[in-house]
């Protein structure tokens, strides 16, 4: 029973994280918990969000993927000018846009057996130079369309604006495809026992690649949404977005050995730290003193998992795990 | 049964299932396979045997289609098959249990059973390809496992892992079914159940490749037997009985048989002392355990019985109620650190995860209990260290005789030998605990690993092994004890009958 | 109304003395109208996401009015719209947004900062040789459009120099000085840097310095303490500067003015300056910078 | 890619195979020579060494904490942080005791990683990239957001420009670093067990080793080793700075990746961080005096990188296969 509960126990945590933040900033500033603001944040998480699940699909595959910014910025930008060119739902091109930067970050490691740090911080930065190239050495491209793309992205049609509702499908969809689809299958099976693998018959190297492709067509979708709400495909924007991406998955319960993920506490880990993000916005403290309590935040989800662990080990002290002794 | 024929070379026999000939594989520097033949025949369980590192797991990589091999043919039924994959070899009806368990511990047991269908072939969705809950239930019966489908396989024991890994390879439509060391985890009573499903399989015309260290277990299920040594066949499909054990040792590599313990004869001192010690998810605290100097104390118990959890208490390596002492100083259970610094060495079951520093030399493998010991102001004298380890090293035959290549590069018994010399290299060793000596090691292995710790208990070192395995029970303890349900259920003399032993193991009759 | 209006200021990046200077400004006349500041540094200039939601925030607030130095105008216009829309003014500071319905503007213009430093640069090098530019990060208005500045221009008065090396990924000291160590290699011939910030042109300073290359002539945007010792020690040709504090004080007295539904003046325009070593000593600096002990 | 020594039992002293980086490293250089304009002049090799040199002692602290299986996101940070923490001590402290406070301030910050890591087990990951918020969000709180001057003197910047025989300090701190390193990793017992945790940590526990403590140090001295690279980038921009050197945790994770090392712990030497800073840094310089438009430059870095670690690879198929032929 002990690794079962762990594991449910691992995906409580970034929802737990969430209430106490919640709890702490309402009573900071009290118009933290009102309805509008809940609205207005469940807007705002999208970005983070759908990288984090991204990332997550990386992770589950024993890597990680710091290319994730650039290529948001990427797809984003050449979204915005396929919008340009025929009409709004052209923005989705930064979806094969993602999805081509994931097959190139996924045949490097897995097909060329390079280390995910060295390819995605090599994407990282080859990606970043194409994003200039291709606007003008960072230009932002105004979408034509802006008006509409702010109106989906900020009116609220039944709590969400459009964009949040088909954000999240789409994080419905990773959800399918890690329960119910043989790809997030196989990419649990590759991160739980790369050598098991290829014994039962997969081929290792295309799953892996799966995984970053995965990765990369959430980061181009999150590019798209970027674009959408900022009415301009933003080249040089997504600095910074890989790290807070990665802790948004971890902190969402998915195990950095690989194997073990849940798409929903993914998306708990996102709004996490959106909430965190927005509580400090709002309760007016300096924006360096929000920085280091949002640092403080990271350690403190980071310790509450360690503290839910040591917590089921005293429980479950009289029935240890018996493969490893603890 | 085996007097029928006398013609084993014979490739045209129409109840040939499959034969592999001429296969080499060479990987790297190594030569892993030079020339093998191996002819499998309907209905027939054949045994393949050979020291570790012979060739028998790449030989079966090569038969899956896990591995392409340099050379070779193999003729399925007659018909000549070149497998590119698995999937194909399996799809052919060759079905694979592996030595290293090819599961998935985060994944749940159903999801296991389902793991061929889950890993081949392109389609969208997993839901069809999970096999039917109420046949997967069925085969998990058969093996004799009661466990909860959706339960993660990470929640089992290894020995119970395997019987999954059994169970998966029943869900197939198999005319050759593989088993590559499939009893190294299982105790006595599992690995009857195994063989009971083997032999209805062959029954109705499956062909079995079996490999195994143990003989009992060959004799008892094997109709034939191939032997490799070092990449080549050097017997070939003679029939069981034709070859004794001496022969077919000799064979493998040309050693004898190991010697019984030396008689203990007086009880002397106690070095390692446990009181209200716990065993697995039984336990409530409350055994005794005494081991005395220069004794070796057998610990038996039936898998989930707890008595490798308890041997782990014992060793430092668990945490858990009671306490422990060596000589007069005590410790808490779980303080490994100060179990090792008080001379009480440590040799865990699971030796890839728990056990072996994979990318680091033999050497240091060995060392590293040591290290203390070897450094003047923080630095490490090599020379020291290899005049502390190389000698036990040689003792223990390490096979090559590379003390600097990486440990991973060694074969499992030779890995095993590291695990036994940084146990031996303990500075001031008073005790050692051992759980599965010598799972999935060779006879040869097997013999210099005993000599070993025999040794280091005729030089007053307390010793307690824990083992699923009654034949090493048997020819190393002093004395027996054995774990049912966290209990302690019975300590017998070194000179109890094995029906005995296995009486008090299941706890079926009185012991 | 509250008798104490909430103002909200976002701007890209409080690691910057442009910002912080500007702030500075907003928060003494904010201490001045009893108002009320919510400010949101967005943590660099490439994070217009970030800055997105933080007017979003902003708006969630529902604050008396808006200041906004954009990361990028067109980036936050939709949101900054949304803001109008919602009944919000927003006045606009140095970068604005791209927007038409801002209750006012007070800008300061980048691209005359560029200029300011073109024409500088030329004569202290007599106009002509070989001339660098250390032009900050691409894609920032801020960046952009001083380089476009000082191009245009230096193309204009001194046609016989050349551009011969220009760095984008530089953005802080310690890069800034490697490249210009690097340049100093390949470029023996240099005589003149163009340098964004102050900040890169203090890494630039050092590394002309190391190298004995003293003769090389540097200037720059901005007037920090540091921007402000190099000049007076003869290191920096000149800077080019707007009055910040004095654009901030503006800001806020034109947001309290919308949020009290006073009167707003549609456009405040100070102008670019030139700082040399001959004028420092003259130069009012309570509207130009943020003193040196001054936290947001 | 380690070397493997043959079954001799005593060592005369031969120096082990170079690593394949080495190579690669090596073709960059002669590239380097033969197309960048003004490469091969003293005066830029001197360049380039000197900022490698920085980069190798903080690479030398990233390499412990790969050794052990972990990874530092917080060294530029915490190195912005020293800076600023140095410039604001100067006054008091005076240049050698603000350069330790902000040196020390670097060790705190990573025993503290290494604490979180090794007794917790958090994932490095998360550990750092909290501290590296935190640090970072100090370091600009202190200071307001802007950098402040330190005043001149010549103890200040006697780290970053001064000259012991001749060579530049920041050259010899590298080879100290490097020397240290090396003494550690391969004649210490330290550097021992750092291998040991980072292969294994679980049999690390169960051979009696103290996970704990060795990380914690692990962490430490990876970040004493920051501290020095931040002790010489303060005396370098002369100046505290929030934002002293936000790349520094990727420049030197990609040099450690460069050489050779595996992310996953329990493998690596000194000889592999060198090279490894060494192809980064000439990268960077290479790609300045090409002088090409900034998107090309990244296009050419990232290319870059990915071709010295995509050469490596055939480099040690040939070296097998040469293995080979020579048995
Ligand atoms: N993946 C591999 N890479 C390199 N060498 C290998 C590999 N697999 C096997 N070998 C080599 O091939 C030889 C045969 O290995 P194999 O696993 O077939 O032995 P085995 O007979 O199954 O041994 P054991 O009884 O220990 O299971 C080994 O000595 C080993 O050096
Ligand atoms: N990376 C490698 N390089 C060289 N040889 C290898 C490598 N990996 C495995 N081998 C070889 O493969 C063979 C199988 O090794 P393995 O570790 O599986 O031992 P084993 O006896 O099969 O272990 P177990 O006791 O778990 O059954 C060994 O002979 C080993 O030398
Ligand atoms: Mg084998
Ligand atoms: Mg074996």
């Amino acid at each position: 029973m002990t690794p079962r509960a762990e594991g449910r126990a691992r995906f409580l945590v970034a929802p737990a994280a969430i209430l106490l933040a919640a709890g702490l900033f309402g009573v900071a500033s009290p118009g933290f918990l009102s309805l509008d603001n809940g609205l207005s944040m469940a807007g705002q998480i999208w970005i983070l969000a759908l990288l984090a699940v991204g990332q997550m699909f990386a992770i589950a595959a024993r890597g990680f993927d710091i290319s994730v910014g650039a290529v948001a910025a990427l797809s984003g930008t050449l979204g915005a000018m396929a919008a340009n060119a025929i009409g709004l739902p052209g923005l989705l091109l930064a979806v094969p846009v993602g999805l081509a930067c994931g097959t190139v970050n996924g045949w490097l490691i897995g097909r060329a057996r390079f280390q995910p740090i060295v390819a995605t911080l090599g994407t990282l930065l080859a990606v970043k130079g194409l994003a200039l190239l291709v606007s003008d050495d960072g230009q932002v491209v105004p979408l034509e369309a802006a008006a509409r793309a702010a109106a989906l992205s900020f009116d609220a049609v039944a709590g969400l604006p459009p964009l949040g509702w088909a954000a999240l499908a789409a994080v419905g969809l990773a959800h399918v495809v890690l329960r119910h689809m043989l790809v997030g299958r196989r990419i649990l099976m590759l991160g739980s026992n790369p050598e098991a693998v290829a014994l039962v018959g997969a081929v290792p190297w295309r799953i892996e690649m799966s995984a970053y492709q995965l990765c990369g067509a959430f980061a181009g979708l999150a590019g798209a949404l970027m674009t959408a709400r900022a009415g301009a495909g933003l080249p040089t924007e997504g600095a910074g977005m890989e790290l807070q991406s990665i802790a948004a998955a971890v902190i969402g319960g998915t195990v950095l050995a690989g194997g073990r993920a849940n798409v929903w506490a993914v998306l708990a880990g996102a709004t996490f730290v959106q909430v965190v993000l927005t509580g400090l916005n709002l309760s007016g403290v300096s924006p360096f003193i929000a920085q280091i309590a949002v640092g403080a935040v990271i350690l403190a989800s980071g310790l509450m998992d360690a503290g839910l662990r040591t917590l089921l080990t005293r429980f479950s002290r009289l029935s240890p795990p018996k493969g490893t002794f603890r | 049964m085996s007097a029928s024929d006398d013609a084993p070379s014979d490739d045209t026999r129409d109840d040939l299932a499959l034969v592999a000939t001429g296969i080499a594989k060479v990987y790297g520097a190594t030569c892993a396979l030079r020339s093998a033949r191996l002819a499998l025949r309907r209905g027939r369980v054949h045994a393949l045997l050979g020291e570790n590192g012979a060739g028998k797991s790449t030989l079966v990589k090569i038969l899956v289609g896990a591995v392409t091999p340099d050379a070779g043919h193999i003729a399925l039924a007659g018909a000549p098959v070149a497998f590119g994959s698995v999937t194909q070899a399996i799809r052919a009806g060759i079905v694979p249990i592996y030595q290293h368990l090819s599961l998935f511990p985060e994944l749940s047991i159903h999801e296991n059973l389902s793991a061929f269908a889950l890993a081949a072939g392109g389609g969208l969705w997993t839901g069809r390809r999970l096999v039917d809950p109420a046949r997967a239930r069925g085969w998990l019966k058969e093996v004799g496992l009661d466990v909860d489908l959706a339960a993660p396989l990470g929640s089992l024991s290894l020995g119970e892992r395997q019987l999954v890994e059994v169970a998966r390879a029943l869900s197939l439509d198999c005319r050759v079914l593989v088993l590559d060391e499939p009893t190294a985890a299982l105790n006595a009573d599992e690995a009857d159940r195994l063989f009971a499903v083997v032999r209805r399989l062959c029954a109705s015309g499956t062909a079995a490749l079996f490999i195994s260290h143990r003989f009992d277990e060959i004799e008892a299920l094997a109709d034939e037997v191939t032997v490799l040594r070092d990449g080549r066949t050097v017997i070939d499909a003679a029939p069981i009985g034709r070859h004794s054990r001496e022969e077919l040792t000799h064979a493998m590599l040309g050693a004898g048989v190991e010697a019984a313990p030396a008689r203990l004869s007086e009880r002397a001192a106690p070095v390692l002392v446990g009181r209200g010690l716990a065993a697995g998810r039984h336990g409530r605290g409350s055994l005794d355990v005494i081991v005395h100097a220069g004794e070796i104390v057998g610990l038996a118990g039936l898998i989930g019985s707890g008595a490798l959890s308890l041997a782990a208490t014992l060793g430092g390596a668990q945490a858990g109620p009671g306490e422990l002492s060596v000589g007069d100083a005590s410790f808490m259970p779980g303080d490994r650190r100060r179990a090792a610094a008080l001379g009480i060495a440590y040799v865990p079951a699971d030796r890839h995860a728990e056990g072996l520093f994979g990318a680091l030399s033999a050497r240091r493998n060995a060392s590293v209990s040591g290290l203390g010991r070897l450094a003047r102001l923080g630095w490490l004298r090599a020379r020291a260290e290899a005049q502390m380890v190389d000698p036990l090293l040689r003792r223990l035959k390490l096979h090559p005789a590379l003390p600097e290549a990486e440990a991973a590069t060694f074969s499992g018994g030779n890995q095993q030998k590291l695990l036994i010399a940084r146990g031996l290299a303990v500075p001031g060793l008073k005790a050692m605990v051992l759980l599965e000596p010598t799972r999935g090691v060779d006879v040869a292995a097997r013999g210099v690993i005993h000599d070993a710790i025999r040794e280091a208990a005729a030089s007053g070192v307390a010793v307690l092994v824990a083992t699923s395995d009654l034949d090493e029970l048997m020819v190393l303890a002093h004395r027996y004890l054995v774990v049912r349900e966290g209990t302690l259920a019975a300590e017998l003399p070194r000179s109890a009958p094995r029906a005995a032993l296995l009486a008090a193991l299941s706890g079926s009759a009185a012991a | 109304r509250a008798a104490e209006p909430v103002i909200g200021v976002s701007v890209p990046n409080l690691g910057s003395s442009f910002w912080i200077s500007v702030l500075y400004g907003v928060d003494t006349a904010a201490k001045a109208d009893k108002a009320k500041l919510v400010t949101l540094s967005a943590g660099g200039d490439g994070n217009s996401s970030q800055q997105i939601a933080q007017i979003q925030d902003l708006i969630q607030r529902k604050v008396d009015a808006i200041i906004v130095g954009a990361t990028n105008g067109d980036a936050v216009k939709a949101i900054v719209e949304r803001a109008v829309a919602a009944g919000i003014p927003v006045i606009g500071i140095s970068s604005p947004p791209n927007t038409d319905k801002l209750a006012a503007v007070v800008s300061a213009d980048h691209y005359d900062m560029g200029k300011l430093q073109a024409e500088c640069l030329a004569e202290a090098i007599g106009g002509k040789g070989e001339v660098a530019m250390m032009a900050g990060p691409a894609g920032q208005a801020w960046s952009d459009l001083r380089a476009q500045g000082f191009r245009d221009t230096l193309a204009k008065v001194a046609p016989n120099v050349t551009i011969v090396a220009e760095s984008r990924l530089a953005d802080n000291r310690n890069a800034a000085l490697t490249t210009a160590e690097d340049w100093i290699q390949r470029f023996p011939e240099l005589s003149g840097v163009y340098s964004a910030t102050d900040d890169m042109a203090a890494g630039v300073v050092s590394a002309l310095k190391a190298s004995g290359k003293g003769t090389v002539k540097v200037s720059a945007s901005n007037l920090s303490p540091t921007a402000q010792q190099m000049l007076k020690d003869g290191d920096l040709a000149c800077t080019s500067i707007q009055q910040i504090v004095a654009q901030g004080k503006a800001a806020l007295v034109q947001a309290v003015a919308a949020a009290t539904k006073g009167k707003v003046e549609a456009k405040v325009v100070t102008p670019a300056v030139l700082v040399t070593p001959d004028n420092v000593g003259s130069i009012d600096l309570s509207l130009v910078v943020a003193p040196a002990d001054y936290r947001p | 890619m380690m070397a493997k020594r043959l079954p001799g039992t005593s060592r005369p002293l031969r120096l082990s195979r170079p690593p394949a980086v080495a190579l690669v490293c090596l073709g960059l250089f002669l590239l380097c020579c033969a197309f960048v304009p003004r490469f091969a002049t003293f005066g830029n090799i001197e360049n380039v060494l000197r900022v490698a040199s920085i980069l190798c002692v903080v690479a030398c602290g990233q390499a412990v904490v790969i050794l052990l299986g972990g990874i530092e996101f917080s060294f530029g940070a915490s190195a912005a942080l020293a800076s600023v923490v140095t410039v604001m001590a100067l006054p008091v402290l005076g240049p050698v005791g603000g350069l330790a406070t902000g040196g020390a301030s670097v060790i705190a910050i990573g025993a503290v990683n290494g604490f979180l890591v090794g007794r917790l087990a958090l994932p490095p990951v998360i550990v750092t990239l909290g501290t590296l918020m935190m640090a970072s969000g100090a370091a600009a709180w202190l200071v307001g957001g802007l950098p402040i001057d330190a005043p001149p003197s010549a103890a200040f910047s006697w780290p970053a420009r001064g000259r012991v025989l001749g060579v530049p300090v920041p050259i010899l701190a590298a080879l100290l670093a490097c020397a240290a390193l090396h003494l550690m990793l391969a004649h210490g017992r330290i550097g021992r067990l750092w291998y040991h945790v980072g292969a294994n940590p679980v049999a690390a526990r169960l051979a009696g080793l103290d996970v704990t403590r060795i990380t914690t140090l692990g962490y430490a001295v990876a970040g004493a080793f920051c501290a020095v690279g931040a002790i010489i980038l303060t005396s370098r921009v002369a100046s505290g700075q929030p934002a002293l050197a936000p790349n520094l945790p990727f420049e030197t994770i990609a040099a450690c990746a460069i050489g050779g090392l595996p992310l996953s712990g329990g493998r690596g030497r000194v000889s592999q961080v060198v090279f490894g800073v060494l192809t980064v840094a000439m990268l960077n310089n290479a790609v300045v005096l090409i002088n090409l438009p900034v998107a090309w430059q990244l296009v050419l870095l990232g290319l870059a990188v990915l071709a010295a670690v995509g050469l490596q690879k055939d480099w040690a198929v040939l070296a097998r296969l040469a293995r080979r032929t020579d048995r």
